[in-house]
């Protein structure tokens, strides 16, 4: 007895072929959702804050007069803030790395911190923030200043440059290693001097990605405290700052008093892609320079 | 928490206006005051290079928290008068403060451009729009012949000097309604009112000032007809006046002692007081008001 | 039989006659009972092997056999494995290597090895051979040019690199990578030098450089040389090691080990009936 | 035995001599070498601290909050007025505006994600895929600041044509563009889960005459289920912890509703706001702050621990 | 010579037997002038083949003749790589399957396909066997019950899993695995199965399970086997053809190729002289 009626199959197989080409449609025009916000989102804000770019706002100071409103606070804001997020994450990621791909043994301890590191990339930044506030403004008595942020900020990206790190340090050959004990260099020396070297594009990578994710959040600062409404420019780690995209921040919700302020939201907002475009293309090339030398 | 940051030792000793100052003033406090004391602080900023003048708005209330700890702000703006809590608390932590008079604001309640029926109201029909007892939940309730429709209200929270002058000076400290919208941010005021047609809100006149095309201004009758808020009606015996209130800036002297750039800006602010007052939508202080912080200021050097 | 006629091969005969001039060498390496595990494999299996100085000592033995394992474990960086475990004993010098004691960085500076694939660093030529000496704290520049132009003359292979010691190592074709390898090795001159399938990754002509170099070498250092090719041992080495599942089968002469095998089995293996 | 090094060269130049010198006084060197573990293993657990850090700070706080609110009342009250003389913390306003937003973006990022990695995965050639995932990536690297900005002065605006009754700061609105920011994530993830699954399951439907569509979602999907829930969950997750685009673009009404079209506060916007107004420690309004980070703060972790859970348990095995 | 050992197998017997009785079968798939590139790599020359209904037909030939892509382009699976470009004719039933209008959706419907290794999906027994039906539209949970025992049966491996047929196909031994994706295959009534080196990666008894399955099977279907195992060949085929390097060199009785091939290189590959 035949169950399959391969005339019944046939007659189907129309319909059946226009569901998938109907899919696949749908599909890719889903795809293409996704991009065609990010080409609304680049275009509505070069529509609104192009025009608004010239050399007096990059190098002015805020005011709440938009026409002479500069970011030129924010700009050393971030300068200052990278310069406190690049060592401590770098130390401190590499650090992590180093331990658990060479010297932890695979056992509890080693599988438990990182079971942490990818719980940490889980929490909120707003609770790094309140970490912030609560440990560094509060407890040190930072107060809001550059080297509170940046040391919350550092935490938060941890995770970023504690997983590149791990994935650079793996790729290097065991053999350079081998290389290395065959010498009768010590396990430090080798790290130091072989595997490093060696790993170091892939942890700039990683540094980097980290560096551009710190300098694109908002939410810890702003919980950390910092007014931003109108604040001189930081001379130092240890001065009151404010960084792109808080201002971006006060400018938006400000936007509805003044309403050139969205004007200078959209402003500083393209000078932040353009910043953040740029670290990552540095990424992509360092990556793609160093990719395959063995 | 933060105040101080990085003071410079004051061994400049007393400060000449003349002098070159540095160093930095912290000032925190009403928002309704904030577009004054920023822009004074910019123009400050301006003639003073090496001073950083820094001016948020939490509020007059949270401003006190901040102004009233160790290492507290230099200067609380405030909407309101120090409460005497406030007071005894600056007593407790030896804190000396200078009350600065700056300028004058009227509370002024605002409607959204499309309301057309509510443009002039009675202070006693204001009154029961935001008094919960009065249970004016709808527009009709207010007068008939008004719309049928839900009143929206909305105000500024209760860290602000604006939403207590509101309680215990208008309302006489009665319930406000149920469902107020409070924000901590005049900006989002503005722009809830702005698109609601059925909103009508209270907060200083100079918000109201730099957003007249997005808001109408109720007027408002206090006996004698409807009486228009405006530069001129604020006064302390002006049309507007029982809307009308005294704005501050609080100094805390030993501040103004240790640091000659912070006794330096507040003297700076009072002979600026009526200029940027006028210019940022506040009524400007009488002369004898202004004399007389200013007396009171030179003392201190 | 290709073996035989490799025999007439002219490096052979000279490696016979040094052979014989240097009968009673003193023992550099001596191998006591010495059993290996990695993990529950049973890797090596008591192995009795006694090592002359300033000799080339070949392991030959099918894949698998065990060739490498032994070789690493003379410089213990067999260790780097972490679930092998060592009995017995090896005398380094008349000292016990496997002794906690022992540091394993001192016996690897006076042990070099040089591996299956070439492994420069990813640095420059001269930095690569430089490595062992500044490790080592050697910091004078004069010292180390010094040093880094007598070691690639000593690996033959100075003049093709002496105008770019500054560039990567790795634009250097595989037989010089090896012999950079190998002038690396040189640099902390080691007393014994391990060499583990050094031309299994070269071409024939690179492969000859090689192994005349390693017979100049034994002039001045002891070398234990692991080779899956029959007629590279015949070729350079002196005495001949045939390993066979984790055992020494036969330790020898390699003239006797390729002309009369006592053994059936190292017969069979080296006229290829299997391996 | 110490050999005269001197072959090729006349100059008397003795390394290994040299070395053995160098190593006799160098036992610092030995003593790095024991540290430096120590050293290393102390920065690994720099991030272990600063999760106790997170938590110490959390619960300590949250206790002390709990002494001045009842447990009951603060997780069964509808009303929440933290300001004021007659302050009452009840979190579910914040716990409906968290769980709406997230609903919301979910029902944005999960379709959308999905399809999009399906079409990555099973339909798009090498070379349009090439093209397609940076771009994506691009999205992915945006700052949410921008999409709040974005919600806040182009989507709401856009919206409130279609939806007269939108409330300038509305829950709708930042809940769909935190769905696009997710969308990446959804896709990239499940993109991966889909493309482990191997060839030979593909090949096998499409030979019994299915089409690419039921060989997708009668085999591939359901085979990489575990992975593409994952990428849900974690998506979940981080809509769950967003800040600035709620904060911008959905205000802060503490009501008690469920109407999209209003303004709702979530937990992470309720914590700047009271941070960024006044945050005087001591009060019960500072410690309301650790209350519902520490909410935030379970509430994520168990949704980070149940992805790591699915695609660890049910890892496929073929 | 193991093949000729091979011939008195039984089943070989029984193969000829058939083969003798069904002499003017019907062609079903008849192949003119088949050419096929992957990219520049020309992998099918010229090929022409008439395959019969109801026989088995084995394709045997080295490594990389082009076995597997011949096997694949008759049921269009080829086309899963990009780069491939077809040129030729391949009539299943009179109609040209490389036409553009040709489904290969219904195609495949028609022939079924067995792969090297086996490939279940992961899903329970049942699902798998009743994927088919129910993507071709049969919902009938009664109906679908029938046909899965029916295949399963028809596979001979429905008494191993009639007891668990919501247990996941995972579970099943890979021999088991392979029979149920022929059972899979069976259960949309296909017309002919195409089978790559179905048994490649079973163990001996599994092998002969399946191997007696295509026996069977051929009753009612029409087999396409592609084996590299030249016994298999011989015992479960009623024609063989033999490729080289993209061509076909021989296509002939099963019998004849085994025993007296026209062409020297099939003689060659057959007596393991190369492959
Ligand atoms: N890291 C390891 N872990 C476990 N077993 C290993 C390891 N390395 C080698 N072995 C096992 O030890 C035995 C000896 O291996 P070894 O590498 O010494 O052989 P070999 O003689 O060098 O072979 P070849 O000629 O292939 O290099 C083999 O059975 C191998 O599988
Ligand atoms: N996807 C592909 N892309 C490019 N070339 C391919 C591809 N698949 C196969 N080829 C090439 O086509 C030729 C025939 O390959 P095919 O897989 O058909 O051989 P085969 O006879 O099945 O070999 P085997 O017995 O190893 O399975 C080979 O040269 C192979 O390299
Ligand atoms: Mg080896
Ligand atoms: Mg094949
Ligand atoms: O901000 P306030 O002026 O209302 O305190």
């Amino acid at each position: 007895m035949k169950y399959i009626d391969s005339e019944q199959v046939h007659k189907k197989m129309g319909s059946r072929l226009l569901a998938n080409s109907l899919a696949k449609t749908i599909f890719f025009l889903a795809t293409l959702f996704g991009l065609v916000v990010l080409i609304v989102l680049i275009y509505r804000v070069l529509a609104d804050g192009l025009s608004w770019i010239n050399m007096d706002f990059l190098m002015n100071r805020l005011s709440t007069d938009p026409e002479k409103a500069g970011i030129w606070g924010a700009i050393v804001g971030t300068f200052w803030l990278m310069l406190v997020v690049a060592p401590v994450t770098m130390v401190l990621g590499v650090g992590t790395a180093i331990y658990l791909e060479e010297y932890a043994a695979k056992g509890r301890i080693s599988s438990f911190i990182k079971t942490n590191i990818s719980n940490l990339a889980g929490v909120p930044s707003v609770v790094f923030g309140i970490l912030g506030l609560t440990v560094f403004a509060r407890a040190l008595d930072l107060g809001s200043v550059v080297l509170a942020g940046g040391l919350t900020m550092a935490l938060l990206v941890l995770p970023v440059v504690v997983v590149a790190s791990q994935e650079a340090i793996r790729a290097v050959p065991q053999f350079l290693r081998e290389a290395s004990y065959g010498m009768g260099a010590t396990k430090w020396q080798t790290i130091k001097n072989v595997v490093l070297p060696a790993a170091l594009p892939g942890i700039l990578t990683g540094l980097i990605l980290a560096l551009s994710r710190a300098i694109g959040e908002t939410a810890p600062l702003v919980v950390i405290g910092i007014p931003a409404l109108l604040i001189p420019v930081p001379d130092g780690i240890f001065d009151k700052f404010t960084i792109l995209p808080v201002q971006i921040y006060y400018w938006t919700i400000d936007s509805a008093l003044v309403a050139e302020y969205a004007n200078l939201a959209a402003a500083t907002i393209v000078i932040l892609l353009i910043v953040l475009f740029a670290m990552n293309s540095i990424a992509i090339l360092i990556r793609n320079k160093f990719q395959k030398r063995y | 928490a933060c105040g101080g940051g990085d003071t410079n030792e004051g061994a400049s000793g007393n400060g000449e206006n003349s002098e070159e100052l540095e160093g930095s003033v912290v000032i925190d406090g009403s928002g309704t005051v904030y577009p004054f004391m920023a822009r004074m602080a910019e123009n400050y900023m301006g003639e003073q290079e090496n001073v950083s003048v820094e001016v948020s708005r939490s509020g007059t209330s949270a401003g006190f928290k901040k102004f009233l700890v160790e290492d507290g702000t230099d200067f609380n703006d405030a909407s309101r008068q120090i409460k005497d809590e406030e007071k005894a608390s600056a007593e407790e932590l030896a804190i000396d403060v200078q009350e600065m008079k700056v300028a004058l604001d009227g509370i002024t309640i605002v409607i959204n451009k499309e309301n057309d029926w509510a443009t002039e109201l009675t202070q006693q029909e204001i009154i029961d729009i935001f008094l919960s007892s009065a249970g004016k939940k709808k527009w009709s309730d207010v007068r008939p012949d008004f719309p049928d429709e839900e009143i929206q209200t909305y105000g500024p929270n209760e860290n602000h000097g604006t939403y207590e002058f509101m309680f215990e000076n208008i309302l006489e400290e009665q319930e406000l309604p149920e469902n107020i919208n409070l924000q901590q941010d005049y900006s989002t005021l503005v722009d809830l009112v702005s698109k609601d047609k059925n909103a009508i809100g209270f907060f200083g006149y100079g918000y109201y000032d730099s957003n007249k095309d997005k808001l109408t201004a109720v007027k408002v009758d206090f006996g004698n007809g409807p009486v228009e808020p405006s530069l001129d009606t604020i006064k302390e015996d002006g049309d507007y006046a029982p809307f009308t209130r005294p704005v501050f800036t609080y100094l805390n002297t030993n501040m103004a002692k240790e640091k000659p750039q912070v006794l330096d800006y507040a003297i700076y602010t009072m002979e600026n007081a009526q200029d940027v007052a006028a210019e940022t939508g506040f009524a400007p202080l009488s002369d004898e008001d202004v004399q007389a912080s200013l007396d009171a200021l030179n003392g201190l050097k | 039989m290709p073996v035989m006629t490799e025999k007439t091969n002219p490096n052979t005969k000279i490696a016979n006659v040094s052979q014989k001039a240097t009968e009673n060498k003193k023992v550099v390496y001596n191998t006591k009972d010495l059993n290996l595990w990695y993990g529950e494999g049973h890797a090596l299996k008591n192995i009795n092997l006694a090592i002359n100085e300033n000799e080339v000592t070949a392991i030959i033995g099918p894949s698998g056999c065990g060739k490498s394992t032994y070789i690493k474990t003379l410089n213990r960086m067999v260790e780097l494995v972490p679930s092998v475990r060592i009995s017995g004993e090896i005398l380094y010098r008349e000292r016990n290597i496997l002794d906690k004691s022992f540091k394993v960085e001192d016996l690897r500076t006076s042990v070099g090895m040089v591996f299956q694939k070439p492994n420069p660093f990813p640095k420059s030529i001269y930095e690569n051979v430089a490595y062992g000496p500044k490790i080592h704290g050697i910091r004078d520049k004069k010292i180390l040019d010094e040093i880094v132009e007598k070691s690639l003359r000593g690996a033959a292979i100075w003049d093709e690199v002496k105008d770019r010691l500054n560039q990567n190592a790795y634009g250097l074709s595989g037989g010089q990578q090896q012999r950079l390898c190998i002038a690396r090795c040189l640099a902390i001159e080691p007393d014994v030098i391990l060499m583990d399938e050094p031309t299994s990754a070269l071409d024939p002509i690179s492969t000859l450089k090689v192994e005349e170099l390693v017979q100049e070498l034994k002039e001045e250092f002891s070398i234990i040389i692991v080779t899956h090719n029959m007629q590279q041992a015949a070729r350079i080495s002196d005495k001949t090691a045939f390993f066979l599942n984790g055992e020494v089968i036969e330790f020898a002469e390699t003239d006797k080990i390729f002309s009369t095998p006592s053994d059936k089995r190292t017969e069979d293996y080296i006229t290829g009936r299997f391996g | 035995m110490a050999r005269s090094a001197v072959q090729h060269d006349n100059k008397k130049l003795n390394v290994s001599e040299i070395i053995q010198q160098k190593k006799k006084s160098r036992s610092v060197n030995n003593y790095t070498e024991k540290l430096i573990p120590k050293i290393l293993f102390g920065i690994a657990a720099i991030s272990v601290f600063t999760t106790i850090g997170i938590v110490l700070t959390l619960i300590t706080e949250t206790i002390a909050f709990f002494k001045d609110v009842p447990f009951i009342d603060f997780f069964t009250g509808t009303e929440l007025k933290p300001l004021g003389e007659n302050a009452v913390f009840g979190v579910l306003p914040l716990l409906t505006g968290t769980i709406i937003s997230t609903l919301i973006a979910m029902l944005v990022a999960i379709p959308v994600g999905l399809m999009t990695a399906i079409f990555l995965s099973e339909y798009a050639s090498e070379k349009t895929r090439k093209v397609l995932k940076p771009l994506l990536e691009i999205l992915a690297g945006i700052p949410t600041i921008v999409y709040g900005f974005f919600a806040f002065t182009f989507v709401t605006p856009l919206l409130s044509s279609f939806i007269p009754d939108l409330e300038p700061t509305n829950i709708l609105s930042p809940g769909i563009v935190m769905g696009i920011m997710i969308i990446p994530m959804v896709a990239s993830l499940s993109e991966d889960a889909m493309s482990s699954v191997p060839n030979a399951m593909r090949e096998g439907a499409l030979a019994l005459g299915a089409t690419k569509l039921e060989v997708t979602w009668k085999v591939v999907v359901p085979a990489a289920i575990s992975g593409i829930i994952a990428s849900f969950v974690l998506g979940i997750s981080r809509a769950i912890g967003e800040t600035m685009i709620v904060t911008i673009a959905s205000g802060s009404s503490k009501n008690f509703t469920f109407d999209v079209t209003q303004s709702m506060q979530t937990m992470t916007a309720y914590i700047v706001e009271v941070t960024g107004g006044e945050a005087a420690a001591g009060t019960t309004l500072y410690y309301s702050l650790y209350a519902v980070a520490m909410t935030l703060f379970v509430f994520t972790l168990i949704m980070n621990l149940l992805a790591q859970y699915i695609s660890r348990k049910f890892r496929e095995e073929y």
